[in-house]
């Protein structure tokens, strides 16, 4: 009698587990996940890992004991989260990866990813043609210790570091946080008041990044770049605050993962193994079909 | 056999031993004399490796010594019971008294038994009637300080120091103690007894050293000696003992006490206080005594708003009142110089300034803030009536003797300009110039109208300075006479518990 | 206490912030300018506001770790209460806060929130530590709850004015932290509530033989921490126009930090503010310092506690007493 | 310290485990499983280790905050060296690592950072506080330079077992943290440096007049501690089978909130290992039953701060004493 307690159980319940709720961006994305997964008659439970793998760990023990069915999963790490998604998937429990890729074939059931990497390649573009190949700029980074700060990183720097004419003057961190950003940019511009351009690693620190440069009457002067199109950075980009930023769409995801796991429930077992959602670049001429987090509709 | 050879120590600010040279004797009883910031106890814990830098050379059995930490001292063969209590808190007796010297099976682990069994036969030996189980934090000082000398005693050293053994234990058990320390002398061990009763030496003392200013200033047989000339060497001049003139009630009661009753807090079935009755009048003397746990400090506690849960009534100048802290008491003109002057008395850390001034703020302020003239005239004030040896009002207390500190928690008391003063044990561990002081200073008060209260442990200080005399046991008062009535004997009658 | 010996105390920490400026200057020629300097001192403007309302927490032996969550909670709650008021779904009420409205109910909440911690610390006896490391967690879930886990932005010039305004050529954050700054020096220098905080935390009993009411000087000084958190929340979020629900994440180490650099006793009892003015300058610097000679990230890290760990050494090494 | 009043702290944290548990298995009929029950244990296990290592640092009245990054640094040494032993460019070096080489290399170094903290606080006489919260800072820079800031991913089956493996039944981590509390009990009640710890939190001039050397037994509990957050950085890493340059981040409260909760004095020379115990198990309890009974995330922080106050408040009026 218990097994079969279990799975009627199962089938009416789907976890939302999240790398963090510290970010706005994924309390959308989870929002919208649970939202959407309740729209279609589950039961649905968000969990925060904490930018933890070991928390996230505890998530899905805890949640495989609870008894969900489906989880919609926003890994902390490609591969500290390996191990979890094994683990689901032994006890039955279907995992659909929502914007951040686990290292596993096999492992979970569906992913839908948005490519940081070359979403950061055509900033990179972007960021060359408007500075005009040459001139000195400033990197900054988010978390040191987050996979998803280097393949920002990188992907930028893939195209700009074949200019030999964009010098990058300092390359600084400030963890995603807004007003860090604002105080490590305050810092290097006094370092460098003759900077042209700022790549920061999300829009949290861009719009830092800008007050500061405001606050010191170069606002028009320097180039600003964030990455996630975030409310503040959209309006910031229609005001001609921010250059650009690239557009991920949480709620594609979100929605998208919910809908698998619907189908899922519903019988279905062939799902693709990866879907990439695309990564857009906001610029001044197309600001106006975008609002946070996605296109105008 | 032990030998103090010029030796100078200086503190920041303070010569604190200049110069001093001792022998001590085998097989004799040394005592150490000297006022409050001799240097006595600074002495001692050279010779005990407490204090490894000095000028001076220490002559152990011929030999240069130079401890570096207690531990090589006690290696050794020396043995020191400090002046101030030096127990952890929260362990108990037996594992205090091994402390660093544990004793372990083949294994490597604790032998709890054998210590425990050492434990009790310690503690047979000075009668000390409690489980080697219990909590330091559960004893009374008095207890603490039995506790200490068992851990002198554990090993078996060639010198025992003992820096003011008896300053918080009764007479009882200092017969006790002088027991021990006779069969120790006729093993032919050094004894050094430092101690402000000089009764107590004239009791046990073989030869004497006297220390003043830091300078060694004579030393002697014992026997060649007698009280007023000691006193004399001590303290550079004459002084008197002060006796009460007697007193006459000329008013009614300040203070009215009516069957207050008061429960252990943690356990509901031991009566800490029971029926306890009293009345004091202003100008009056009022002694009380009282073996250890008595419930002399529990009264005191209980008048000045400590114990909240008490049944029966208080009254100030006939208005019944009910306290709910210190604080109220002391508004009420009630002030009480508490038992354990470290615990309770001072915040050692802030200056002599600063801990006056604390009772008093609200009356030092000009224009809402604090007004440093005030503070300094108001410490200064206390520092030359009350005669406190400080370089400054702004010295840390920390760095004063315990007379001067005494001193000071009786400028801030009377700070307040109470109406009622309660002081328990307040001539504990203090010299004889500081005690006189402090009777004076009592009996001026008195005079000038104040009621007081003075619990003490001292029969002859008790009997010197009370216009009336209560004695209490277990709780209760049990006895209560006229200064003119009382003596040693009839007191100590009544202070002895009924079922022992 | 005395004059002296808190002359001397600062002395000690000045040796530790000269030697840091001096390494500093050699390496980078940006360091030692004006502009520079007003730059550090509006970046250690919020931890200066944390951390005297630390000082006092820590002189009467407490501890306060709710500060960075209590930051953010205020932040949120006027920036939330200036952009959008109170709404009452079910009684179809509104509630406008005019900008000054909103600041004190930040400020009141602040005080609240610590006055809470004290009410737990004094009337259940829980330890300092815990009662602030539970208030953390309820604080930035509040803080959450009341954001949504979304940032609140834009309010316009008037209160930008609060965090990136200049007055009489001073940035208005570096005015603020100097006015609390100077308040905390009175309170504790100059007034009876200043040295009952100083004897609780030398010795609790004496203090409360003293007459000294524990639970209400207690319950005032959490109440001030509470409070001064607040002004941080409210330069914080002003400066960046907008309240982030994560702001002020491990705010309270740094505090601490500041608090022990400066030479204040955890054990309670002896500290100044003076002293936790310079040990914030000493980390506000340092962070400053790394960021000019661009020291890796990763570096930065190793460095800064390194300087820290230093900076303690040779204040120690410099005071003999103890 | 004596048998009867140990029995009694742990009865008071019992409490309110009990109250904790009745209530959640009301509310939950998933909570009371065996399975669940292994999950919690596993869970916990990880900040059992670390907290048994704080509880003895707390005991003789210090602190150590360092430990979460020592778990980092720790972990990480592990895996690189499994991972990739040591190249030396310049001379064409390479030193492969066994397993066991490589877990005892992060033993080693963990207990080494601990030594290390130990020294800086009896030689240099640095705050506890302030040179493990250096450490804090130092050891997550270490590990982020040793790792770049990368995860060092996939060790294979053998590594695996210490975090994921069963053995008689029982999950590994489990038996760790068994081991690691029986060794602590048995080293804080039967042996001397037990009582040592003890003795040097209670009072510390008392128990260097009895010639305690007190520096030594310091140092040995810090190394001790080192090692331990050292034992929970193998448990993360094999469980992960990666290590993280991120993980531990603010270990040090939840390990610090078990001891505390476990009736552990932060002012030293008062608890016990197994009130520790308890203490994390309310703490791994609570975070397991808010995920089974569906509580908000947000709301989840505010009902964890909630009931960590609860708890010590229960405790509190249980315990009359003090
Ligand atoms: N650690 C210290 N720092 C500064 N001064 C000190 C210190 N210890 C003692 N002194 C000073 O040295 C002098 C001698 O003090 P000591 O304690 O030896 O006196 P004592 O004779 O034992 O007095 P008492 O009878 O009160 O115990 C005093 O003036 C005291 O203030
Ligand atoms: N806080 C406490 N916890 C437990 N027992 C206590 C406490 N305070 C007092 N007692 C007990 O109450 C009794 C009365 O103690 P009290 O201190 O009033 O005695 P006393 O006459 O002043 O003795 P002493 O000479 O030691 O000061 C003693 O048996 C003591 O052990
Ligand atoms: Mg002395
Ligand atoms: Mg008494």
């Amino acid at each position: 009698g218990c097994k079969d307690n279990s799975k009627s159980a199962k089938a009416k319940k789907v976890a939302v587990i999240v790398s963090t709720l510290n970010n706005p961006w994924f309390v959308f994305l989870a929002q919208t996940a649970s939202a959407q997964a309740k729209s279609l008659g589950y039961e649905t439970k968000i969990f925060d890992s904490q930018n933890n793998t070991a928390t996230e760990t505890d998530n899905f023990e805890n949640a495989i004991a609870a008894g969900y069915g489906a989880i919609l999963f926003n890994p902390t790490d490609a591969n500290g989260s390996v191990v979890n998604v094994n683990k689901a998937k032994a006890a039955g429990v279907a995992v659909f990866c929502m914007d951040r890729e686990v290292n596993s074939a096999t492992g979970p059931t569906s992913q839908i990813l948005s490519d940081s990497y070359s979403g950061c390649v055509n900033l990179g573009k972007y960021f060359v043609k408007q500075m005009r190949k040459k001139g000195k700029y400033v990197e900054i980074l988010g978390i040191v210790a987050d996979n998803n700060t280097w393949n920002r990183s990188k992907g930028f720097h893939s195209v700009v570091d074949y200019y030999p004419g964009l010098q990058m003057v300092a390359q600084q961190s400030a963890d995603f946080d807004r007003n860090k950003g604002l105080e490590v940019m305050e810092s290097i511009l006094q370092a460098h008041p003759d900077i042209d351009g700022v790549f920061c690693g999300n829009d949290a620190m861009a719009m830092g990044a800008y007050q500061a440069l405001a606050a010191a009457g170069k606002a028009n002067k320097v180039k600003v770049m964030g990455f996630d199109g975030a409310e503040d950075a959209i309006q910031g980009i229609k005001d001609g605050k921010i250059l650009a930023t690239a557009m991920q769409f949480p709620k594609v995801m979100a929605q998208t993962a919910a809908n698998y796991a619907d189908e899922y429930f519903k019988g279905k077992r062939d799902f693709p193994k990866k879907i990439q959602v695309g990564v857009e670049m906001v610029t001044g001429k197309n600001v106006s079909d975008y609002i946070a987090y996605g296109k105008k509709n | 056999m032990l030998i103090a050879d010029h030796i100078t120590k200086k503190f920041p600010g303070v010569i604190a031993l200049q110069d001093v040279y001792m022998e001590l004797h085998p097989g004799k009883v040394n005592a150490i004399l000297g006022e409050n910031g001799a240097g006595k106890s600074t002495l001692m814990k050279i010779l005990s490796g407490v204090y490894s830098e000095y000028e001076g050379r220490i002559l152990l059995q011929d030999t240069e010594v130079n401890f570096a930490n207690p531990r090589e001292a006690q290696g050794a063969g020396i043995g020191i019971i400090h002046q101030e209590l030096n127990l952890v808190p929260h362990l108990n007796i037996t594992e205090n008294i091994f402390l660093g010297r544990e004793l372990t099976n083949n294994w490597g682990m604790l032998d709890g038994k054998a210590m425990k069994n050492r434990t009790q036969y310690l503690l047979d030996k000075l009668k000390l009637k409690v489980s080697p189980d219990t909590l330091i934090f559960d004893l009374k000082v008095g207890q603490q300080q039995v506790v200490e000398i068992a851990k002198a005693l554990l090993t078996d050293c060639q010198v025992l120091i003992m820096d003011e053994p008896t300053s918080a234990i009764t007479e009882s058990e200092v017969e006790v103690l002088f027991d021990i320390i006779k069969e120790l002398r006729d093993e032919n061990k050094v004894i050094v007894y430092i101690s402000h009763k000089l009764d107590e030496l004239f009791k046990i003392a073989d030869r004497y050293i006297v220390l003043r200013d830091g300078k060694t200033i004579e030393s002697g047989e014992m026997k060649d000696i007698n009280h007023d000339t000691l006193i004399h060497k001590m303290v550079g001049r004459e002084i008197n003992v002060i006796r009460n003139k007697g007193y006459k009630a000329t008013a009614g009661p300040v203070l009215t006490v009516q069957n207050i009753n008061l429960k252990h807090p943690e356990n509901q079935k031991r009566d800490l206080l029971k029926n306890v009755s009293l009345q004091l009048c202003p100008g009056e003397v009022l002694g009380i005594f009282g073996l250890m746990g008595a419930g002399r400090t529990e009264l005191l506690e209980t008048i000045f708003g400590l114990h909240k849960a008490h049944t029966g009534t208080i009254s100030i100048q006939q208005q019944a009142t009910k306290f709910r802290s210190p604080g109220e008491a002391m508004k009420a003109g009630i002030a009480l110089v508490p038992e354990d002057r470290k615990k309770d008395g001072l915040v050692l850390g802030l200056d002599v300034k600063t801990n006056i001034s604390i009772t008093t703020l609200d009356n030092l302020q000009s224009m809402g803030l604090l007004s440093d003239g005030k503070e300094q005239e108001l410490a200064k004030r206390y520092i030359d009536s009350l005669k406190i040896k400080t370089p400054s009002a702004n010295q840390i207390t920390k760095n004063l003797s315990g007379g001067n500190q005494q001193k000071i928690v009786l400028a801030k008391c009377l700070a307040t300009q109470p109406i009622v003063l309660m002081l328990d044990e307040p001539t504990r561990g203090i010299d004889i110039n500081a005690k006189n002081e402090i009777y004076k200073l009592i009996l001026e008060l008195a005079a000038a109208g104040m009621g007081i209260i003075m619990v003490s442990s001292e029969l002859p200080e008790i009997l010197a300075i009370s216009d009336r005399i209560l004695v209490m046991a277990e709780g209760s008062i049990t006895a209560e006479f006229k200064a003119a009535d009382a003596s040693e004997d009839n007191i100590l009658k009544a202070a002895i518990p009924k079922n022992l | 206490m005395t004059l002296n010996r808190q002359h001397f105390a600062k002395f000690q920490s000045l040796i530790a912030l000269v030697v840091l400026c001096i390494v500093l200057s050699c390496l980078s020629d940006k360091f030692l300018t004006v502009d520079n300097g007003w730059n550090v001192m509006r970046q250690i403007s919020v931890n200066i506001c944390i951390a005297v309302g630390m000082t006092l927490v820590v002189l009467t032996s407490g501890i306060d770790l709710s500060v960075g969550s209590v930051l953010a909670l205020c932040g949120a709650i006027t920036a939330g209460l200036m952009k959008n008021g109170i709404e009452v779904h079910s009684s179809n009420l509104y509630i406008g806060f005019t900008l000054l409205g909103a600041i004190l109910a930040g400020l009141f909440t602040g005080a609240g929130v610590g006055a809470f911690n004290g009410f737990a610390i004094t009337r259940f006896k829980v330890p300092p530590f815990v009662a602030t490391l539970a208030m953390l967690t309820i604080a930035r879930g509040l803080t959450l709850l009341w954001t949504q886990g979304f940032p609140i932005s834009v309010f316009g010039e008037k209160f930008g004015y609060i965090g990136t305004g200049w007055f009489l050529g001073i940035p208005v954050p570096v005015w603020i932290s100097a006015i609390v700054v100077l308040t905390a020096v009175v309170i504790t220098m100059k007034t009876p509530l200043g040295r009952y905080i100083y004897a609780i935390g030398g010795n609790e009993n004496a203090a409360k033989l003293s007459g000294i009411n524990i639970s209400k000087v207690k319950i005032i000084v959490y109440s001030m921490a509470g409070a001064l958190a607040a002004v941080g929340g409210l330069i914080v979020t002003s400066r960046l126009d907008s309240a982030q629900p994560n702001a002020g994440i491990s705010y309270e180490l740094d505090a601490i930090a500041a608090v022990v650099i400066g030479g204040t006793s955890l054990s309670g009892g002896k500290g100044t503010i003076w002293g936790t003015v310079l040990g914030a300058v000493i980390i506000g610097v340092l962070n400053n310092g790394l960021v000019l000679l661009n020291v890796s990230p990763f570096w930065q890290q190793v460095v800064k506690g390194g300087v820290i760990l230093l900076a303690v050494i040779i204040d120690k090494a410099n005071s003999k007493s103890e």
